[in-house]
């Protein structure tokens, strides 16, 4: 504590509108922010640590009112700033990076120009000069053939490269303060640790204070140098990084880092001479998507000759970056798209060869569990129907589907009071249940589970694993578990394929992937991993 | 006061004419347009004498089947070619195959025949009463033959940009907007036209019609071209003349077609209640507003051999009631067809709908515009149906064509569509035709009119009145029994 | 681009040929047909005359070989002849289309113009009186009939005030050249345009004023103001740009919709444009000019949604130009 | 539901607009009950001005017929136009566009060239014709207004349905075995249903004018009476009688507005951003 703080919030104390859930988005929130350091804000969602970082730049929404507290910054009270002081501080001393590179930026302007916007918005340079140093920025944030990149639109580059343009516009005034919020949570674990490092070191190069907002304990442990644990909207610990992970005080952030799962696999009983439950053989998928009738068609092979199998009770994992394929496989082994060649089998049937009414006959054999636990329930159904919907469509006479609808809640913790209510009315973990229940209705042979924890809190996500795992064991279900986060996989999979550009590299057991991994590609993906070297100072 | 010359004016022309080739296209439009660029041989007063224009005078035979025209010397078409027997001819001719009236018109000539280059002959199969009273322009216009002869008629380039002997030239046509003509220098006639320039203005809307009047940018509103209603608004407006003359040739007569065929119109006494049971003077002093005259049988007023004295129907509902059910009418529907002419029209539809159910009879409106109409009336699908039509000036012309049994024809309109049939009246109309003198023509035809007014094959309504408003300032705009349709070579503006 | 171009060409012509043959048969159902108009304004008929007229028009003829001979015509760029205006309907058309046109697009313009102003207005003041003030001013003219407007406007400006020209497309006989025949014309022009402008700029006042609530609530808004940038080259720049996505969607449907749109306006303001010809010579069955004007109209409105995907495709660089 | 009420009683244009169609329905539907003489009926001199005589408090027309009885009876025919012409527009529409939106391919091209086809047609050019064509009563009326305004629901529709297509609960439904059509109709519809009813209620105020042109333009049905052919017959007197067009008209003006009201409170009570926002 040797430096004077560039950024001092005090007390700080936001409140919501008088309908929201709670009176103060943050209530009495003190931290600060020094030159040359990074201050993580982690915490579950709805925290407010968004909220905080708003303030800080003055964007609050205008449905909400600080009603206590200051933020000091170079002498003055932010808090107290009229709309033009506001203007003159942003971009210039005070600069943000969003979450959602996509949206972020403006799709109908040009990158280039986009950076050039904050010269120009504080009367900076000419119009010449601005584009000159748009390039240098461009090229100083690692953009890849920046001349060309200046001129692209938004849509044209990938979520890394947005992050990367998103991040130029930030230091191109070089501030004194740089606001991250969650900038990486929608990239994938390659492009992630890039832009962890690129922020690292353009933060140490200009001596920049940074306020950096994740939930991720990995992110945390990878760049932080003080920490501070938000909950309801208020600060629960606070404290150098290395303190609060190696002794948490709070309860709360004990809860969290037990709940961040662990990449060494847990030891699992061999699975040996067991029948197959499923079984891929050279799968082929290529999405042509239209050129036009004058026009060379776009393809992209999302899955060549995959060949799996699962056995009865196995987990198979599949890995892989973003875009590698992996959900195309699943909805491959689904049918929900049409393979291009390729058989799958479910025991002894072949179900590529079945349409129509036969192949809705073999469905309920497998079964999915899809991602987003508020995309995947319909929200103008009752739960209820939503269980009872596919035995009753089955032939299931209905009392008895509701009947077992029933039992389903219950087994997956949820009291038989939700049949009759809307999936609005649950929280994200409580849904992600109830769709592991509408999977289970069916009484399924193989679950397929496509990235069925991403959306979820590390807590939540902690109890959902735990479920699956029980459930699995209990009613001796395969599954296939597709994610992009490898110490999920490591927890709950008896084995691991890893995907590429469509194609499996590396197909083995759990333990041994972590140990040894044979694909340079998998060695790629354990490294990007966040918070690897905390957690094993070793490798 | 003495006529002085110079000017436009600026008249309203609605619809739109198809175009202004009067030998081919006959409608009300071209008709009012072209009458200023084309003459016939004669025109007539408003009590309907002929009197000469391209004919200086003419005689008769003494067996009436011989007519001799003189033409005027001197006149010459547009081009400047003159004007001569040859022409007469060769227009008979092509309006025998283009202009249906006038080839029903010419049906009774043998031959025509031109002695001389001023001179034509006209030699009919048998005494025609009606014969000088086809030779107004509209019924008769004269066609240059030096620009029609061995071509083709229906594409010849001067059909767009006609060319005849009226005091008026025809200079441009901006489709949609106006028709603009200009003074004939070498017209026939010395002194006139007084006027330089006629433009006819398109407005569609009759509402923006009586607007362009008001407002100072147009003139003469011809007859029909504003609705009823507007009339006594406009005629009490500063400067403003109005004038019900110009329509004795045409006396246009609104009846309802009453379809005899079935059903229970086919019941004289059920045609008979509908003539009580419908307000007539109602239908003149608000429809029409006071304009007009209501009608006493098949011929108006104003035409030749005319007699009110026929069988009186004044407006008793009772005594419609009583007929109906004498009639034993129990309620059957009655297909009404109003004319999709305006508002005026509709609103007399309503009124006569209103009226008729009001004696207890059972009435569906049919709307249609009037392609659809015509049809339906044309394929006797109907059961009441409005029409007005022209008479022509005598009954041979214009009156018997909807009563004689012989002018039954599936298909057709204007004739016996209503499906009456009397042999008694077919003999009536066809002695009439021949019949020489007029003394004996009228005790035929005043004799077909009480029959007729008995039997009711038609319900007669109104004497139409189509008053032309105009500024007071136009002088000498109506001076035949044409009217407007007859040119403006006498009009002159009083500046 | 080129081929974008060709193949929506290639389309529209297909559209445009189903129109055709529909509306061939469509027209013809109707009851009543040209000989039976021309007979009854000639106020005579008689059998030779009729089928004189029917010969004449190939109305005689089976309707299969007419569509034949229609289609035939029109493949080749014929579009046939008005037997009862004498005259080729092509060149009837062309007499008609630039006063359309004018007339349209000048609506267009205001429509549009307000349209945007008025819903950017509304948007930034969105809540408060202003909004609800214009809201309701621009739906009462969206709500009121157009042929009542226009008499309005007509009692108004032409009547009472004797401001503008009440009807036509220039003053009659005036003979005007140059600049002052323009301005005889704008005259003419103005209350035509504004009642069918009036009607469609609810539309837009409404469009760009949600569209606008819409994306100041997207990231990059907030991206902009994090920027410091100013609150107007916020609103005007990153704000109304991605507004008007939509709005251009709209008007790209609309300006077919107008042109067919016209013919109530262009009847009460003698307004010499194919709207009215279209519905003149629907009454009068000339099946030829109805079908040319109907192809010409189709095609206008496919040439109008081909402008306007292509000034989507400038404006919105994401879209890329396949199908 | 609840909530959507709830929502939609708190936005201010939803409410006028709500109390305006109510009242306007119920003239229609009661209105005629109260008021059994025909509008038809020449019950007094022609041109009364209204507020002279209380038996017709509106005055009469040109052919002295009460214009108050005339705007009850027109009220029933203007909003059973507008109802029954934007319902099956709907009936039309929706199945088009969600059969378009959920099956794709050649379906979808079939289906949408042949909407094109319909929309390539300026719709008020087609509905003269149309009207002209079947001969004017209420049934073609209704027909061709909704036959000019189904393609933007199908539109609207396949759109909808397109984006749903792929959303999770959806392919929830495919995989435990559900039927195409249970799913289009269970799944898929409800969901798009909030801006086809936006849509809709727009569509009647539209339909309401749509008949009060064609009325203008002689194509009304001659047996009934409805607000746009009091407007279109009054209209060529309102220099005399300024009663005859203004009351019908200000009724249509306030009936569109009340249509556009509701459609702008259900905009904002359907849309789940802007309600999040009044929060
Ligand atoms: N615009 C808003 N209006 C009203 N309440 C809001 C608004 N935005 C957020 N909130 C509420 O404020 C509280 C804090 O939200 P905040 O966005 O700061 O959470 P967070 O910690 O950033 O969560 P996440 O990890 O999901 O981004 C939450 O209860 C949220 O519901
Ligand atoms: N319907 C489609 N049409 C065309 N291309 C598609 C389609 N769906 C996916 N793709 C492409 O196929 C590739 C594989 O996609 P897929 O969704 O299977 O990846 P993933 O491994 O599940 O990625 P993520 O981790 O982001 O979910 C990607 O490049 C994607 O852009
Ligand atoms: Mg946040
Ligand atoms: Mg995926």
């Amino acid at each position: 504590m040797t430096a004077p703080a560039t950024v001092a919030i005090k007390n700080l104390r936001i409140a919501l509108p008088k309908s929201a859930e709670r009176p103060y988005a943050v209530d009495g929130i003190s931290l600060d922010l020094r030159a040359g350091k990074i201050v993580c804000v982690v915490g579950e969602s709805g925290s407010g640590k968004s909220m905080c970082a708003h303030a800080l730049m003055g964007l609050l929404p205008d449905t909400v009112d600080v009603t206590a507290g200051e933020i000091m910054f170079e002498g003055r009270d932010l808090l107290k700033l009229d709309d033009d002081g506001w203007r003159d501080l942003r971009g210039r001393r005070l600069a943000m990076i969003f979450q959602e590179p996509m949206t972020a930026l403006n799709p109908l302007m040009r990158i280039g120009d986009q950076m050039a916007e904050m010269f120009e918005a504080h009367g900076l340079l000419t119009p010449r000069e601005r584009r000159a140093r748009a390039l240098a920025l461009a090229r100083e944030v690692g953009l890849p053939d920046p001349e060309r990149i200046v001129r692209a639109y938004p849509h044209q580059l990938s979520g890394g490269q947005r992050q990367r343009a998103m991040i130029a516009m930030a230091l191109a005034l070089e501030p004194a303060v740089l606001v991250a919020d969650e900038p990486t949570t929608a990239l994938d674990v390659t492009t992630q640790a890039q832009i962890l490092k690129l922020i690292r070191n353009l933060q140490r190069n200009r001596n920049m204070a940074v306020m950096f907002i994740t939930h991720d304990f990995g992110v945390v442990a990878d760049i932080a140098d003080q920490v501070v644990v938000l909950r309801h909207g208020k600060v629960v610990e606070e404290g150098p990084a290395a303190t609060v992970f190696s002794a948490p005080q709070h309860d709360y952030t004990k809860a969290l880092l037990a709940a961040v799962p662990s990449m060494d696999p847990p030891a699992r009983a061999p699975l040996d001479d067991r029948a197959r439950a499923v079984e891929v053989i050279g799968l082929d998928k290529t999405y042509v998507t239209s050129g036009g009738w004058f026009r060379e068609d776009r393809r992209v092979d999302a899955a060549r000759a995959v060949n799996f199998s699962i056995l009865k009770g196995e987990t198979l994992g599949l890995v892989g970056e973003s875009g590698s394929g992996k959900s195309s496989v699943a909805r491959l082994v689904m049918r929900l798209i049409e393979a291009d060649r390729g058989t799958v089998r479910i025991g002894e049937t072949d179900l590529t060869s079945l349409s129509g009414k036969a192949l809705r006959a073999e469905r309920h054999r497998i079964q999915m569990i899809f991602q987003d636990p508020f995309a995947s329930l319909n929200p103008r159904r009752k739960i209820g129907h939503i269980i009872a919907d596919g035995p009753i469509a089955a032939g299931v006479d209905t009392k008895v589907a509701f009947d077992r609808a029933r039992d389903l809640l219950k087994m997956v913790g949820l009291d038989a009071g939700a049949l009759e209510r809307y999936p609005h009315e649950f929280s994200g973990g409580q849904r992600q249940r109830i769709g592991i229940a509408r999977a289970l209705a069916l009484e399924p042979e193989i679950i397929v589970a496509d990235e069925a924890v991403s959306a979820l809190d590390v807590s939540v996500q902690a109890q959902v694993l735990r479920l699956l795992e029980d459930l699995k064991a209990r009613l001796g279900l395969s599954m296939l578990f597709i994610t992009h986060d490898l110490r999920v996989a490591a927890q709950i999979c008896d084995r691991i394929a890893v995907m590429q550009r469509g194609a499996i590299v590396e197909l083995t057991p759990t333990a041994q992937l972590f140990a040894a991994p044979e694909h340079a590609y998998t060695r790629e993906l354990l490294a990007a991993v966040p918070g690897r070297k905390e957690q094993a100072p070793a490798a | 006061q003495a006529p002085k010359t110079g000017g436009a004016i600026n008249a309203v022309i609605q619809p739109e004419p198809p175009g202004l080739m009067l030998a081919q296209i006959q409608n009300g439009p071209t008709q009012m347009v072209s009458g200023n660029i084309f003459e016939g041989l004669l025109r007539y007063s408003p009590k309907l004498e002929p009197q000469p224009e391209l004919a200086e005078s003419w005689s008769v035979s003494e067996d009436a089947k011989t007519y001799t025209f003189k033409l005027k010397k001197g006149v010459t078409w547009h081009d400047g070619k003159p004007f001569t027997a040859a022409d007469v001819l060769f227009s008979i001719e092509m309006l025998k195959q283009t202009h249906a009236r006038a080839r029903n018109n010419l049906a009774q000539v043998e031959k025509v025949e031109a002695p001389d280059d001023y001179t034509v002959v006209f030699t009919l199969k048998q005494p025609f009463g009606p014969f000088l009273g086809i030779f107004e322009v509209g019924s008769m216009p004269m066609v240059p033959k030096h620009l029609y002869e061995g071509t083709d008629w229906k594409t010849n380039p001067y059909n767009n940009a006609p060319v005849g002997t009226g005091p008026f030239m025809f200079k441009e046509w901006q489709k949609g907007s106006f028709i603009r003509l200009v003074k004939n220098p070498n017209y026939h006639e010395k002194g006139k036209p007084y006027l330089d320039e006629i433009y006819w203005q398109v407005i569609p809307d009759a509402a923006a019609r009586a607007v362009a009047y008001e407002t100072g940018k147009v003139d003469v509103l011809p007859g029909g071209s504003v609705e009823n209603f507007d009339v006594p608004r406009l005629s009490k407006l500063k400067d403003t003349c109005v004038t019900g003359a110009g329509w004795e040739f045409f006396s246009p007569l609104a009846w309802l077609w009453l379809n005899n065929r079935q059903g229970p119109l086919a019941d004289k006494r059920v045609r008979q209640a509908i003539m009580y049971a419908i307000d007539r003077d109602f239908a003149k002093d608000v429809i029409w507003n006071g304009l007009g005259k209501v009608a006493t049988g098949p011929s108006a007023s104003t035409i030749k051999f005319y007699t009110d004295d026929v069988k009186k129907y004044p407006y008793d509902p009772a005594k419609a009631k009583a007929l109906l059910k004498e009639a034993g009418y129990k309620g059957e529907k009655i297909r009404l067809l109003p004319l999709a002419y305006g508002e005026t029209w509709q609103r007399w539809g309503e009124a006569v709908k209103q009226n008729l159910q009001d004696v207890g009879m059972t009435i569906e409106t049919i709307a249609t515009d009037v392609a659809g109409g015509n049809q339906k009336i044309a394929e006797w699908d109907y059961d009441i149906a409005f029409t007005y039509l022209y008479q022509y000036g005598d009954p041979a012309l214009g009156v018997g064509r909807n009563y004689v049994s012989s002018a039954i024809a599936k298909g057709q309109m204007f004739n016996n569509v209503e499906g009456y049939s009397n042999p008694e009246i077919d003999k009536l109309f066809a002695d009439g035709a021949v019949a020489t003198p007029d003394s004996k023509r009228k005790e035929i035809y005043e004799k077909a009119q009480k029959i007729l007014v008995e039997d009711v094959p038609v319900a007669w309504m109104l004497e139409l009145q189509f008053p032309t408003i105009m500024r007071c300032k136009v002088k000498n705009l109506i001076t035949t029994g044409i009217g407007v349709n007859d040119g403006f070579k006498d009009a002159w503006l009083d500046k | 681009m080129l081929s974008f171009v060709a193949q929506r060409v290639v389309k529209g012509v297909i559209v445009l040929l189903a129109i055709v043959v529909l509306n061939f048969f469509l027209i013809r159902l109707a009851p009543g047909d040209p000989a039976m108009v021309m007979a009854g304004e000639a106020g005579a008929t008689d059998q030779v005359f009729v089928k004189q007229l029917r010969e004449k028009f190939g109305l005689d003829k089976p309707l299969p070989e007419q569509l034949f001979i229609y289609v035939k015509g029109v493949v080749t760029l014929d579009l046939g002849f008005s037997f009862r205006q004498q005259a080729p309907v092509a060149k009837l058309i062309g007499e008609r289309l630039p006063a359309t046109l004018l007339l349209t697009l000048t609506a267009f313009a205001i429509s549009l113009a307000l349209g945007v102003l008025f819903g950017t207005f509304a948007a930034r003041f969105a809540g408060t009186f202003l909004d609800t003030a214009i809201t309701v001013f621009a739906l009462i003219f969206y709500a009121m009939p157009i042929f009542w407007v226009a008499l309005m406007g007509i009692l108004l400006f032409s009547v009472t005030m004797d401001w503008l020209p009440s009807f036509g497309y220039e003053t009659v006989g005036a003979n005007l050249t140059g600049p002052a025949h323009a301005l005889d014309v704008a005259k003419h022009l103005i209350m035509p345009a504004m009642t069918l402008g009036l009607f469609f700029m609810a539309t837009y006042t409404r469009m760009t004023r949600a569209s606008m609530l819409e994306v100041k609530r997207l990231d990059f808004v907030k991206t902009a103001r994090a920027k410091g940038l100013s609150d107007a080259v916020i609103q005007r720049r990153h704000v109304l740009r991605n507004a008007l996505l939509p709005v251009v969607t709209l008007a790209g449907v609309h300006s077919g919709t107008l042109i067919g749109g016209a013919v109530i306006t262009e009847t009460v303001f003698a307004w010499p444009g194919i709207g009215r010809l279209m519905y003149d010579a629907l009454l009068q069955r000339d099946y030829n000019l109805l079908l040319g004007v109907f192809v010409i109209c189709s095609a206008m409105v496919l040439i109008f949604n081909l402008i306007t995907d292509l000034v989507y495709r400038l404006v919105d660089p994401r879209i890329e130009f396949a199908s | 539901m609840k909530q959507f009420w709830k929502s939609m009683l708190k936005s201010p244009s939803g409410v006028i607009g709500l109390v305006i169609l109510l009242l306007a329905i119920s003239v229609a539907v009661f209105g005629p009950m109260l008021f059994p003489n025909s509008p038809w009926r020449m019950v007094q001199r022609p041109f009364l001005p209204p507020f002279t005589l209380s038996t017709v408090p509106l005055g009469t027309d040109a052919l002295g017929r009460d214009v108050f009885a005339g705007m009850i009876f027109g009220a029933r025919v203007s909003l059973l136009v507008g109802l029954v012409s934007t319902l099956v527009a709907l009936i039309v529409g929706v199945p088009i566009g969600a059969m378009a939106g959920y099956f794709g391919g050649k379906v979808d091209d079939a289906l949408m060239r042949f909407t094109e086809f319909f929309q390539t047609i300026p719709s008020f050019a087609l509905a003269i014709v149309l009207v002209a064509i079947l001969q004017p009563s209420i049934y073609s009326i209704v027909a061709s207004i909704a036959i000019v305004s189904w393609p933007p629901v199908a539109r609207l529709v396949r759109g909808e349905v397109l984006s749903l297509r792929t959303r999770e609960y959806v392919q929830a439904a495919v995989v435990t075995g559900q039927s195409n059509s249970w799913i289009i109709l269970r799944e898929i519809l409800p969901n798009a249903l909030s801006p086809v009813i936006v849509l809709a209620s727009l569509m009647v105020a539209t339909a309401i004018l749509l008949e009060s042109s064609l009325s203008f333009l002689g194509l009304g049905d001659p047996n009934l009476i409805s607000w746009g052919y009091m407007v279109g017959a009054g209209r060529t007197v309102i220099r005399q009688a300024w009663w005859i067009t203004v009351f019908p008209g200000v009724a249509i003006l306030i009936s569109v507005l009340g249509l556009n009201l509701i459609g702008e409170g259900l905009n904002d009570a359907l849309n789940p951003r802007l309600s999040r926002e009044g929060r």
